[in-house]
């Protein structure tokens, strides 16, 4: 029997300034990734509610990715350093809920590495996929 | 639920060539509150703007969402647009199907099947934008420099000459600064005084400017374009308006051996005193720690032999408030403490001094009249080693001294070497260094001909002990590049202290708001882009209080600072970003976690009184934010456990849509 | 058994209520059994003599109470905390959830308090009083005849096995001796379930967290938890429900509480204590101490009144998300 | 043992990293020793860093370090060169038959009036 | 007040008499130098390196010995000084050579560092007084003209020994003053003497000691103190022309009881 490949849903979350302008780039630059990566675009990584990404998870995603300015970078100042914080407890969190870490990933990308993006989304991807449908953290009501 | 208008561009084939935008267009039709949809060559050309136009006013519809290239390309374009056709540009949403979609993905039915679901999110969020319309607030045009120095006096004089009103307050009883206290500057060696003086005197007779000398800011309270501040003017014991600066009561002073700071306490002054004859205002300061009068009700010579009758034994400290739309932090530097470096025997022998006090020692109205004297006999030194690095690049782990580079002491000490060399060519100079750092214009020249028409020995290497000797001080150093340890009979050694923010400048950060670094430099909103900015709206920087610099980059700093004031207040009214976080005050219990991660000290709380429905009365507190000073960047609303702190365009309830809309 | 005895207690009460130094007393009041204590505002001598408590079920936190007690009165309140207490009360105070001047606190020594689930496992139904002399239980139960002897130590709750802390952080008066803040294995099962596969961890939650009936214990009890609405109460915010529907309905509520009350939570134990399912919500919380211990130093919420929450600051240098799984595995 | 393990070894009990080093020479500077010395301070760190020990290890100048600790306490960068000097004799010495000085060469050395911690500390610092 | 001694060999050999003045001024003073039992020689100098352990253990067992008594550890001589305060450091922050050092000595209560490791001149400012010694002087210094020389172990490095700063060291001038001296400060106060090289390389001692010497009598002083007897030792072996003293034994005179001691 031939199992249907399984397409993971990835939801990223980009600062506005920073890594929504490396993700243009990235279409600038006609640099594949896969469709399946959807972009939320957010003022700056600090606005990313683990709600969001609870939320996410919950809904059907299968990894949610957040990208921000390089530490040091942030146009607020300081947003990604709360960001850092808040989502190293997340993620370490879910972990200890034993959600696979795979399924989570902070990535810092400046408006100038669309190389980067398209490279972390096509890893991400491929990471996930790997892992294969999400099945521990969806809402089965709202299959 | 809104009306709202979908528009999906074909960008000629940029998207139409991997984006089936007539399936898409179809398929967004039936999402909720979506009431019409379209799709256009070019959305962006006059000709799809006024489609938009037409659609809005024919369907009216209360929110638009476009399909095109990225919200960073045309998002203002249609905001505008809406703006045009009567709707709140705030109830604009762009679907990204180009830079996001159209052009990373190959093939027409996955490129399709994401700009559906892109547009799908921005449909959900569009149902609840609601309209915004960005806070407006007055400004006070008038401008606060603080530190007389030359950044703060160069800062003035651009904002004054720009015709609107500057005070520059200052601790010392004169401005001028660190500058007037040197010699020669460098790469020109054109005396300081006579270059800074004139600026002085034209800062005292500005029309524009107000000096506040002898004074301190106390309190600072508002936002941009609103700043309330309380100086206070110390008591100088003297009025101010009527001392002309004679100098007779310096002179008939009995008090005078108090030491001089503004020669670094090389020599003495009177308790009553003028710290330098251009000072500027020039008039006398009464020392209240050194005045027998003061101290004890026995003297009053200077009343007496003052004709003018300025002398004032009863003057208090006053305090005097003032209202700013821009306040400029000028704060400047100090040199570092040398105790932690006595293998240098700063401590020991007079004859070990900092580069500063060679300033004085060179200078014409300095101590010794600008001859080059030995602090401890008087007596001409014939051979003098400068150290480079003292206390700058230090681990931090050693605690002594600073990790960075003060950045002016390897041309000063070039400065310094040549003029000796110029003066005294029979002495001996020898420079410890481990780099030379000389970038900027004319800078290496002046350095190499420091060496090669001066005869200054350079030697890469540092001085490991300096051991007073009978009148010697024995200097113990390695030459690196011949590999030996040489000691040397010096008659003067001069450190080039590493240099640091002056103390003034912590207390002033948080008056303000103004975020640091570790090494208590004021921050600047932008390394690059904004360098003399602080992150906290309307808070300007000027000179070394933003990171050790020169006199030519100070000056251009200063003017780059008023620039960007005189920006500020050439507006009547500030119009914020109307996308700023918002906190509902019934939910918002006062925790106070979100003024805790604000970079700009937007946000503020009170106690309040709110009217329960049983009729009863109950006083919290809770959060408010400035929405002149909030910029946006959402730290706070995820701080807030109870969801109280929310962001306008980017709400929870928005985003949450959005994710929905995705994962559906 | 305490060290300070009940008659101490009253007798300090009672004497701040007569020279007016407070206006109510804030404490363990009497329910139907010995170990079926709440906590009461006390108005007067006779009311204090008569419900006052104070024996080894005293293990409610009285912190939070203030929020709402301590607005309304005339006068001060008096409240007695033990020494896990005043770690919240110095966290209520950081967030200004009411006015120092208007409270009273008197510190009493803890040794413990016990688990009734614990004597319930050992002394099965039907438990009708319970007296404690030297550290030991005497339990009489409807089915025996003679009392059943416990030792404390046996049926400690666990909160208290593992005390982190005998020293009171806060108070106006301190009844008998303070103790030291203590080395605790409280991490220890922590690092247990740290230890086992994800698989594992997943049945382990799985497990425990289904049973959870949103009954809104843990949340109502929690000294942490004092926003006015709380956000899955709130229509508004996009994530309210009430009722458990599935199993992740209770993740997401469990995680996110644990993520508001992280850097904030003082450990006071007080959500398992409460909670009907016997959830060990605790290790929740625990995780992320641990974790904020282990990523931006040692930090105990609650120490001093006005530290900056871990949560609420950073540094430059701080570890990135994903360095915390690669330090774990090459750790281990 | 090859260059690179002994590099290895060297920092590791040294606990020295000497990427921290900015090349500023006060540590031979400062050196009582310096004129005794075939290799400086200065030098021992550079040579660490670039993995030339066998030159030192063969160096006299491992017993002139008077481990007076001024290179270590006036480093600006925290360095502390003299780790690294004990670290490499050390190496040296702890070879079978590596011993700079031996309890026979000692009388020869000695006067009546020398301290004993003269003679322990040279035990120390020459032999295993 | 009592407080454990650790006298280390050169004290305990050749300079007897230095020891006991110490003991006997201490005594003037109200404190008993309680000599630990079987304590071993501190080796003379701390082995920077991470990897030496049993070089270190006899200043671990000295340092238990004060623990278990609970009193601080007060040494006089400048070398055990600083090899038993940089071990107690070692204990403390370096955790893989504390967790050896204790299984090789396998002691019921293993060692943290909890020791204070006090030099006799710590002793006498910190936990005896400045002031209260000046009260106990019967013979004066008379304003004589004394340089004190630190030389290099009393103060370096700075970070672990934190007796005083450095590069500009107030404590043997302030003892001095206390005893009616006028201290004289010489810049090569904190410069090695030569130490231990003295045995293998006299030449390099005798420069290093020479160059001491000079400084001291150009900045005036008529008699040097020092705080270490290798010190003292290579001073005088390189022919000071003025007089080179242990600080205990000025100390002993200046408390008058210097003439009781002998041998």
């Amino acid at each position: 029997m031939q199992m249907k490949e399984h397409k993971p849903l990835i939801v990223a979350f980009c600062c506005n300034w920073c890594s929504y302008a490396g993700a243009d780039l990235a279409g600038n630059n006609r640099l594949n990734y896969p469709a399946e990566v959807k972009v939320i675009r957010v003022p700056c990584s600090c606005r990313v509610n683990p709600m969001f990404v609870l939320r996410a998870f919950q809904r059907g995603a299968d990894g949610v990715i957040i990208c921000g300015c390089h530490p040091g970078d942030c146009h607020y100042v300081s947003g990604n350093y709360y960001t850092r914080r808040r989502m190293a407890m997340l993620f370490s969190m879910l972990d200890y809920l034993g959600i696979e870490k795979e399924r989570t990933r902070i990535e810092w990308v400046s408006a100038a590495e669309g190389a980067k993006f398209a490279a972390t989304m096509n890893d991400f991807v491929e990471t996930v996929a790997k892992l294969g449908e999400n099945k521990r953290l969806e809402d089965l009501r709202c299959k | 639920m809104q009306r709202i208008g979908v528009f999906v561009c074909w960008c000629g084939s940029n998207i139409a060539g991997t984006v089936d935008v007539k399936a898409v267009a179809e398929a967004l039709k039936n999402e909720p509150g979506v009431v019409f949809s379209t799709n256009y060559q070019y959305m962006c050309s006059q000709a799809g703007q006024d489609m938009i136009k037409a659609a809005i006013a024919g369907h009216k519809l209360g929110g638009i969402v476009v399909c095109s290239c990225s919200p960073r390309m045309h998002e203002a374009t249609f905001r505008k647009t809406a703006s045009q056709a009567g709707i709140n540009p705030y109830m604009v949403e762009i679907a990204n199907i180009r830079e996001q979609c159209s052009w990373v993905h190959k093939d027409m039915a996955t490129g399709t099947e994401k700009a559906i679901i892109l547009g799908k999110a921005a449909v959900a969020k569009v149902n609840l934008n609601t309209p915004l319309t960005p806070g407006e607030s007055p400004v006070t045009k008038r401008a606060l420099v603080i530190g007389g120095g030359i950044a703060g006096i160069q800062t003035a004089l651009d904002i004054a000459d720009a015709g609107f009103p500057v005070d520059i307050v200052e601790t010392k009883p004169t401005i001028g600064g660190k500058m007037a206290q040197l010699d020669k500057t460098f790469p020109t060696l054109d005396c300081a005084a006579c270059i800074l003086t004139p600026k002085m005197v034209e800062v005292a007779q500005h029309e524009n400017i107000r000096i506040f000398s002898y004074s301190e800011v106390s309190e600072i309270k508002g936002f941009v374009g609103n700043f309330d501040v309380t100086i206070k003017r110390k008591a100088r014991y003297v009025k101010e308006d009527i001392c002309t600066g004679c100098g007779a009561c310096v002179e008939k002073c009995p008090m005078k051996k108090i030491p001089n700071e503004f020669n670094l306490g090389m020599d003495n002054r009177s308790a009553v005193y003028i710290p330098f004859a251009q000072a500027v205002p020039k008039v006398a300061t009464i020392d209240p720690n050194a005045c027998n009068m003061l101290k004890n009700g026995r003297c009053g010579i200077c009343a007496k032999v003052c004709t003018a009758g300025a002398i004032d034994y009863t003057q208090k400290d006053e305090y005097i408030e003032e209202k700013y739309g821009a306040i400029v932090a000028a704060t400047g530097f100090n040199p570092i403490s040398m105790d932690k470096f006595d293998e240098f025997a700063y401590s020991q022998s007079k004859d070990v001094i900092t580069s500063l006090e060679f300033e004085r020692l060179t200078n014409a109205a300095g101590p010794t009249a600008g001859k080059l004297l030995r602090p401890s006999d008087g007596k001409h030194p014939h051979t003098i080693v400068f150290v480079q690095c003292v206390g700058s690049r230090c681990s931090a782990c050693t605690e002594k001294g600073k990790e960075y580079c003060s950045k002016i002491c390897c041309m000063y000490t070039a400065k310094h070497a040549m003029l000796t060399r110029d003066k005294y060519p029979d002495t001996e100079v020898y420079v410890f260094y481990i780099d030379v750092r000389t970038p900027g214009k004319n800078f290496d020249e002046f350095y190499r001909r420091a060496v090669e028409e001066y005869g200054v020995n350079y030697i890469k290497g540092m001085v490991g002990k300096v051991t007073p000797e009978g009148s010697k001080l024995k200097v113990q150093a390695s030459d690196l590049i011949a590999n030996k340890q040489l000691h040397i009979d010096a008659d003067l050694v001069v450190l080039a202290a590493a240099i640091e923010p002056d103390k003034s400048a912590r207390p002033l950060a948080t008056m303000l708001t103004a975020s640091m670094d570790t090494n208590d430099f004021f921050t600047e909103a932008h390394p690059k882009l904004r360098p003399v900015e602080s992150p906290t709206a309307g808070v300007f920087l000027s000179g070394t209080c933003q990171g050790p610099k020169d006199i030519p980059e100070t000056v251009s700093q200063a003017g780059a600072a008023a620039s960007k004031v005189i920006g500020l207040l050439a507006k009547d009214k500030l119009t914020g970003n109307p996308c700023i976080a918002k906190s509902d005050e019934w939910m918002c219990n006062g925790c106070s976690s979100c003024g805790k991660v604000c970079a700009y000290g937007a946000i503020t709380y009170e106690e309040k009184e709110f009217r329960l429905p049983d009729r009863t009365t109950k006083i919290r507190r809770v959060a408010s934010v400035n929405p002149a000073v909030c910029q946006g960047c959402g730290a706070c609303t995820v701080t807030c456990p109870s969801g109280a702190m929310d962001l306008n365009g980017f709400t929870t309830t928005q985003i949450m849509a959005e994710v929905d809309a995705i994962c559906k | 058994m305490q060290v300070i005895t009940r008659e101490q207690l009253i007798e300090k009460a009672v004497s701040l209520l007569a020279a007016n130094t407070v206006s109510c007393v804030l404490g363990w009041s009497r329910g139907e059994f010995d170990y079926d204590v709440s906590p009461a505002v006390f108005r007067s001598e006779e009311e204090v003599r008569r419900n006052f408590v104070w024996n080894d079920f005293c293990g409610a936190n009285m912190s939070k109470y203030l929020i709402s007690k301590a607005s309304g009165v005339d006068g001060k309140i008096l409240v007695f905390l033990k020494p896990c207490d005043t770690y919240s009360f110095n966290q209520l105070l950081t967030e200004h959830k009411f006015d120092r001047e208007k409270v009273y606190v008197v510190a009493v020594p803890c040794d413990g308090m016990a688990d009734f689930r614990l004597i319930k496992k050992v002394c099965g139904e039907g438990i009708i009083s319970i007296d404690s002399e030297d550290a030991i239980l005497k339990v009489k139960t409807l089915y025996s005849d003679s009392p059943i002897s416990v030792p404390l130590t046996d049926v400690l709750a666990e909160r208290c096995k593992n005390c982190k802390s005998k020293k009171h952080v806060a108070y106006d008066e301190l009844l008998g001796e303070d103790g030291n803040v203590l080395e605790s294995g409280r991490f220890d099962e922590v690092k247990k379930l740290e230890a086992m596969t994800a698989e594992e961890r997943f049945e382990f939650w799985q497990n425990e967290l289904s049973r959870c009936i949103r009954c809104n214990a843990c949340r109502d009890v929690c000294p942490a938890c004092t926003c006015e609405k709380c956000v899955f109460n709130n229509p508004s915010s996009g994530v309210e429900n009430k009722a458990a529907a599935n199993s992740f309905e209770e993740k997401l509520f469990h995680i996110i509480r644990a993520f508001h009350v992280a850097g904030r939570c003082t450990d006071c134990g007080e959500c398992s204590r409460v909670c009907p399912q016997n959830i060990p919500l605790h290790l929740l919380n625990r995780k992320f101490i641990k974790d904020i211990n282990e990523f931006y130093g040692e930090y105990q919420a609650g120490e001093e009144i006005g530290l900056r929450a871990p949560l609420t600051d950073y540094t430059t240098e701080d570890i990135e998300p994903c360095e915390i799984f690669h330090r774990r595995d090459t750790d281990a | 043992m090859n260059n690179k393990n002994l590099r290895e070894e060297v920092l590791r009990i040294s606990g020295v990293n000497p990427k921290k080093c900015m090349r500023c020479g006060k540590c031979s500077a400062t050196c009582p020793a310096y004129d005794e010395m075939e290799y400086h301070p200065h030098q021992f760190v550079y040579m660490v860093e670039s993995g030339d020990i066998s030159s030192l290890l063969d160096s006299e100048s491992l017993y002139r370090c008077l481990s007076c600790f001024a290179c270590i306490d006036r480093c600006p960068r925290n360095v502390e060169p003299a780790k690294l000097v004990e670290a490499i004799r050390l190496s040296k010495i702890r070879k079978q038959g590596a011993n700079h000085m031996t309890a026979n060469d000692v009388p020869a050395l000695l006067d009546e009036d020398m301290p004993q911690q003269a003679i322990v500390s040279a035990f120390r610092k020459y032999s295993k | 007040m009592k407080v454990s001694y650790f006298p280390g060999c050169t004290l305990k050999n050749k300079a007897k008499v230095l020891d006991l003045y110490a003991r006997k001024s201490a005594e003037v003073l109200g404190v008993t130098l309680e000599e630990i039992d079987n304590w071993q020689c501190c080796g003379g100098v701390f082995t920077t390196a991470r990897d030496e352990v049993a070089t270190k253990l006899s200043s671990v067992r000295a340092l238990m010995a004060a623990r278990d008594s609970g009193q601080p550890l007060v040494t006089v001589c400048s070398a055990c000084h600083n090899v038993i305060k940089q071990t107690n450091n070692a204990m403390i922050s370096d955790a893989e050579f504390a967790d050896k050092a204790n299984r090789y000595l396998s002691c019921d209560s293993p060692y943290a560092g909890d020791a204070k490791v006090y030099h006799y001149l710590e002793m006498l400012r910190d936990l005896v007084g400045f002031d209260a010694l000046k009260e106990k002087v019967v013979n004066p210094l008379n304003g004589k003209k004394i340089a004190a020389y630190y030389g290099c172990l009393l103060l370096r490095p700075g970070s672990v020994m934190k007796m005083d700063d450095p590069e500009n060291p107030t404590i043997m001038e302030d003892m001095l003053r206390a005893l009616g001296g006028d201290a004289v400060i010489c810049g090569k106060r904190n410069e090695c003497c030569g130490g231990y090289i003295a045995m293998e390389s006299p030449t390099l001692a005798k420069k290093s000691s020479n160059s001491v010497v000079e400084n001291a009598i150009a900045a005036g002083a008529e008699m040097i103190i020092t705080a270490c007897p290798l010190c003292r030792y290579n001073l005088i072996k390189n022919g000071s022309p003025i007089p080179v003293v242990y600080f205990t034994e000025i100390l002993a005179e200046a408390l008058g009881i210097k003439e009781d001691i002998h041998e």
